[in-house]
């Protein structure tokens, strides 16, 4: 494969997926699943052909329209792009196949779900196109895109919660990348370009590349829904019909993440403090009690789930504190590939856990007819798989080992104590300890012996296949760190790790 | 060309004088009937008087066409805007007060 | 001293306060339209700010680059208030709620 | 710059910001309103002022006028009591003149406290924002690089050239984003599907005789913004509007235009002008060029293909936002079939 042709690839990951949206748009509603399920698995193919090709050769570069930066927009992918286009096309490919059996039970099949398959597709290609986009105008565009059809998604049901929620969710979202664009705007106002690595290469000190990095980084936080910026949160995602729950907590707070990570490392690494590190980190430390308690106190397991979201989003941003220190040269800090490493991996362990828990309670809501905590009573012995789920699920939020969410967890302490900054250890170990309380409330209730048979309602096989192997995946990847860390590492946006000494000086 | 000049901004001026009796004419006019009068004269007059003043500016016949077909345009929206608002009006007041307003 | 200033200066640091006023719109304001309408506001003021850095150096024709972004900005823009609007809508006629502080 | 440019530019300023301030205090909604539209139309002052005639065109054509339309047809409907309540009964002409607060339990900006806080906050960042954006440096853009590739992009006009070609990709999901917005409305209205307007007054007949006569001068000037954006200020988003706004005004003429439209023609409209884009990108990438990369001798004609897809796409998707919100089925959502497919869809 030539390296047009492979670079062509780029393209593919976000033409796919809207091919198939306007395909299932077309296609009689009954047809949909099938075109979607088609298309997820083209799209997740093509994804991992990427990862493929940018393990082999190194980072891709796709022009645009053939006009290139700084006038056109390139499509960029390096080993980090590729380690979250992956997560999000297995999680992706198997909330599809969850989804079919999903939406043809009639009582979940209200309002206006026959728009699920075009929605999806199109979320997943502003997903892709936010992993691979490297030009900060058109990041804004996927922003929107992906804010829109999450919106829509979020409020297929069609009932008034749902609905108070999505609107709630959409004028965050709005708000959100207003905030982005003015400081976008800002941006284009001082260097005159908007391809991320010319900004990069023109930032400099100064008041206006502070109000704008600051502009962008609120807007991006509110989209990630960090405390206390997530107020919309818990409301759109446990208002959400289960498929489309699993996508948003699992994918779509992700992209933003991804996107502060990569202008925080790869562009504006000259205009960040130390103190800018560690605020971010002390917000990602309150998210994780405020979330992991707020968890604790729900009695609506999907509500719960929604909250163990915040909670495990703060996970994400202690690696910004670790990353951002004074140091003369690298060896004297070797804790960066830890930390570096561990908020990355707690990203991609987070979304396969969080869809499996997502879609175990939706397996459980549909059997019950309930998502009360207490109606799972001994739920193990009639649905064995899906509590088996969960509990690997929990396992990996909890961060036990073995597991995807204790790698991360193991090396944000790591990378905690050998860089001093001790202070983040016992958020991260509280954030656990309440996080195993509001796990192992929910599977003591389903372990719990009962005397009566609840009556159940039959769930289709599929359902629970998919959320045991997105809970086993959660699991797996604490067994391959070795060739993730390989796939990182190409082309590491980190190899010139966050120059705080020039950011010190303010 | 000076006295091509003269022209353009006698007319324009005129144009302006209509605008703004209209507009002193929409503030302190009691009625929406008598409100909606003024309101018509500083569109369909003040924007002919203008458009024929800067036709004296154009230099191609097709330039000078099209203002005209936009004034054309904006008599036609206008008259109907003002009539639907002054059938709306005329329809939601009670039928006395519409006696009163008219004597 | 008021000499030295260009008219785009002008026109950008009104975007920088109109963006806050939109900003405080839409935290303060109760009704959904209201919000919805701030949005605008917020949006509009980003748009000022790029049109009137487009217009910072008159060579041949203004920065064309700012303006598309402007234009496909609008339409963006649009259309999500347009949903937002098609939410809040809705939500009146099935609750009759026009605000979010009237939470059950 | 002289003096009286200064002082113009000034007042346009300080009125906008009158406006925006008056916009977001006003206790009723429909002066909300009206000072929205007010300060829209000072906006197009502004964008006249600083030599962006294609934004003025597509703020005129679709912020204004068409979420303008949208925005009153919603006032409207938050003027009626909602009919969650099965005695309120929706025509009554009475129910129409119901105070509008906006908010009936506080005023909007809820006690003092807040107000200074927030008023403080406000002020800070203000002086932060306006203060950065003075820093910016005096020039700057990308002006010379679209100048010097201009000639390659088979257009002449600048803006067309950068929205259709240069970052056609944008543009591209733009007009996915127009699409996007169509389902989420759908989503919302928890149907598929048109029906007949809820207008319940027929227009007079001056109006219907108006609507019908100026129908086809509104397409033929649409077909002129389209075909005059690769040479001037205009092109597809405001040729697209344009033909919306034919179909909104024909929908309030009481000519039913969607109800009895096939839903298979609906999808097609729909997809129409995000489907063509891509089929071009997709068939550049298999002669191994790039994503959306135009053949450049042909690079005029594509474009203008493309474009005229796009318009009547952009057109059908936004009468369709404005055909869908006023469809009678919409208006009258009733509160206990919530989230139930509806027998009366007409188009299923």
């Amino acid at each position: 494969m030539n390296a047009a042709a492979s670079s062509a690839l780029l393209a593919v990951l976000i033409a796919a997926p809207v091919t198939g949206a306007l395909i299932a748009f077309l296609l009689p509603v009954r047809l949909r699943a099938t075109a979607g399920i088609l298309t997820a698995a083209a799209t997740t193919a093509a994804t991992a052909a990427t990862a493929w090709r940018v393990a082999a050769d190194g980072a891709h570069r796709h022009a645009l329209g053939g006009w290139g930066a700084p006038l056109g927009i390139d499509l960029y992918a390096d080993g980090l792009s590729c380690v979250f286009l992956l997560m999000t096309g297995i999680v992706g490919l198997f909330v599809s196949v969850y989804a079919k059996p999903f939406f043809a039970q009639p009582e979940e099949n209200k309002g206006a779900t026959e728009l699920f398959w075009p929605l999806w597709l199109i979320l997943w290609a502003s997903l892709n196109g936010m992993f691979l986009s490297a030009d900060l105008f058109n990041l804004y565009v996927m922003l929107e895109v992906m804010g829109l059809s999450a919106v829509a998604l979020a409020v297929l049901s069609g009932r008034p919660p749902a609905l108070v929620a999505g609107l709630r969710y959409l004028l965050a979202a709005i708000a959100g990348s207003m905030a982005y664009l003015m400081g976008v705007a800002m941006i284009y106002g001082a260097v005159s370009a908007l391809d991320l690595q010319i900004v990069a290469a023109g930032i400099e000190q100064g008041r206006s590349f502070r109000v704008a990095f600051s502009l962008i980084l609120v807007g991006l936080l509110v989209k990630t829904a960090v405390f206390p910026l997530h107020f919309w949160l818990p409301g759109a995602h446990s208002t959400a019909q289960a498929p489309v729950s699993a996508i948003l907590s699992a994918l779509v707070v992700k992209a933003s993440f991804y996107l502060i990570l990569r202008l925080w490392v790869d562009v504006f690494d000259g205009s960040v403090t130390v103190a800018a590190g560690q605020a971010l980190g002390a917000l990602g430390a309150a998210a994780i009690i405020w979330g992991s308690y707020q968890a604790l106190r729900q009695r609506r397991l999907k509500l719960m789930v929604a909250h163990s979201t915040v909670g495990q989003i703060g996970y994400m941003f202690l690696l910004f504190p670790l990353i951002t220190v004074v140091y003369q040269d690298v060896a004297e800090a070797p804790w960066l590939a830890h930390a570096w490493t561990g908020g990355v991996y707690q990203a991609i362990a987070h979304g396969f856990a969080k869809a499996a828990m997502f879609l175990a309670v939706g397996v459980f809501a549909m059997a019950v007819g309930s998502d009360d905590r207490d109606s799972t009573v001994g739920l193990v012995g009639q649905l064995p798989m899906t509590t088996f789920a969960l509990a690997l699920a929990g396992v990996s939020l909890i961060g036990l080992p073995p597991s995807g969410g204790f790698v991360a967890k193991w090396m944000l302490l790591k990378a905690a104590f050998t860089s001093g900054q001790w202070w983040w250890a016992p958020v991260i170990l509280l954030g656990s300890f309440l996080t195993a309380g509001y796990v192992f409330m929910v599977l003591r209730q389903a372990f719990a012996p009962t005397s009566h048979k609840i009556k159940l309602k039959p769930v289709p096989r599929t359902m629970e296949v998919t959320a045991l192997v997105l809970g086993a995946a959660a699991i797996i990847i604490g067994f391959r760190a070795e060739e993730f860390l390989l796939l990182l590492d190409v082309e590491a946006a980190f190899q010139e790790p966050v120059e705080p000494h020039r950011a010190n000086d303010r | 060309m000076s006295f091509v000049n003269a022209f353009t901004i006698i007319f324009c001026l005129a144009g302006a004088v209509f605008f703004l009796a209209g507009t002193v004419g929409l503030l302190r006019f009691p009625d929406i009937f008598s409100r909606l009068h003024a309101l018509t004269k500083a569109d369909n007059l003040g924007l002919g008087l203008i458009v024929i003043g800067l036709l004296f500016q154009v230099d191609s016949f097709s330039t000078g066409l099209k203002m005209l077909f936009i004034w054309s345009l904006a008599l036609a929206a206008g008259s109907n805007a003002c009539y639907a608002i002054g059938r709306y009006a005329f329809l939601r007041t009670p039928r006395e007060k519409t006696r009163e307003a008219s004597e | 001293m008021i000499a030295e200033i260009e008219s785009h200066q002008i026109y950008a640091g009104t975007a920088g306060i109109l963006f806050c006023l939109g900003l405080a719109g839409l935290f303060m304001c109760g009704h959904f339209l209201k919000k919805i309408i701030a949005t605008k506001i917020l949006g509009t003021s980003v748009f000022l700010l790029l049109v009137s850095l487009a217009n910072r150096n008159q060579m041949e024709f203004a920065d064309p680059v700012p303006h598309a972004m402007v234009i496909t900005g609008i339409v963006v823009a649009v259309s999500a208030s347009a949903f937002a609007l098609a939410l809040a809508r809705r939500i009146w006629k099935e609750t009759g709620r026009s605000t979010f502080e009237d939470n059950p | 710059m002289t003096l009286l440019d200064q002082v113009f530019d000034i007042v346009v300023c300080l009125l906008l910001l009158v406006l925006a301030w008056r916009t977001l205090s006003a206790t009723h909604l429909y002066q909300s309103a009206i000072f929205f539209i007010a300060f829209g139309l000072t906006m197009a002052l502004a964008w006249v002022r600083l030599a962006a005639p294609d934004v003025a065109l597509a703020e005129a054509a679709i912020g204004a006028g068409l979420l303008g339309v949208l925005l009153v047809d919603s006032l409207r409907v938050f003027a009626r009591p909602p009919e969650t309540g099965r005695d309120s009964e929706p025509n009554k002409p009475e129910s129409r003149d119901n105070d509008v607060t906006t908010s009936r339990r506080r005023p909007q900006f809820n006690s003092a406290v807040a107000s200074v806080t927030a008023g403080a906050g406000c002020l800070f960042l203000a002086y932060v924002l306006v203060a950065a954006i003075h820093d910016l440096p005096d020039g700057g853009g990308l002006t010379a690089q679209a100048a010097e590739n201009l000639s390659r992009s088979g257009v002449e006009h600048p803006v067309t050239a950068v929205l259709l070609n240069f970052r056609g990709f944008d543009t591209w999901l733009e007009v996915g984003v127009l699409f996007l917005a169509m389902l989420g409305i759908f989503c919302a209205g928890g149907l598929v599907g048109f029906s007949e307007t809820e207008n319940p007054d027929p227009p007079g007949p001056l109006l219907s005789w108006l609507i019908r006569g100026l129908a086809p001068v509104m397409i033929l000037t649409a077909a002129y913004l389209l075909w005059l954006g690769k040479l001037a200020p205009g092109g597809a988003f405001q040729a697209g509007i344009l033909l919306a706004a034919v179909g909104i005004l024909l929908r309030l003429a009481g000519i039913p235009l969607m109800d009895r439209v096939p839903r298979t023609v609906i999808k097609l409209g729909l997809t129409f002008g995000f489907g063509t884009f891509l089929v071009f990108g997709i068939i550049a990438l298999l002669a191994d060029k790039a994503f959306l990369e135009y053949p450049s001798e042909w690079a005029g004609e594509v474009i203008l293909l493309v474009e005229a897809a796009a318009a009547i796409s952009i057109g059908f998707t936004a009468f369709a936002f404005f055909a869908y919100l006023n469809s009678r089925d919409q208006s009258t959502g009733n509160g206990d079939t919530a989230g139930q497919p509806r027998e009366t869809n007409p188009s299923q």
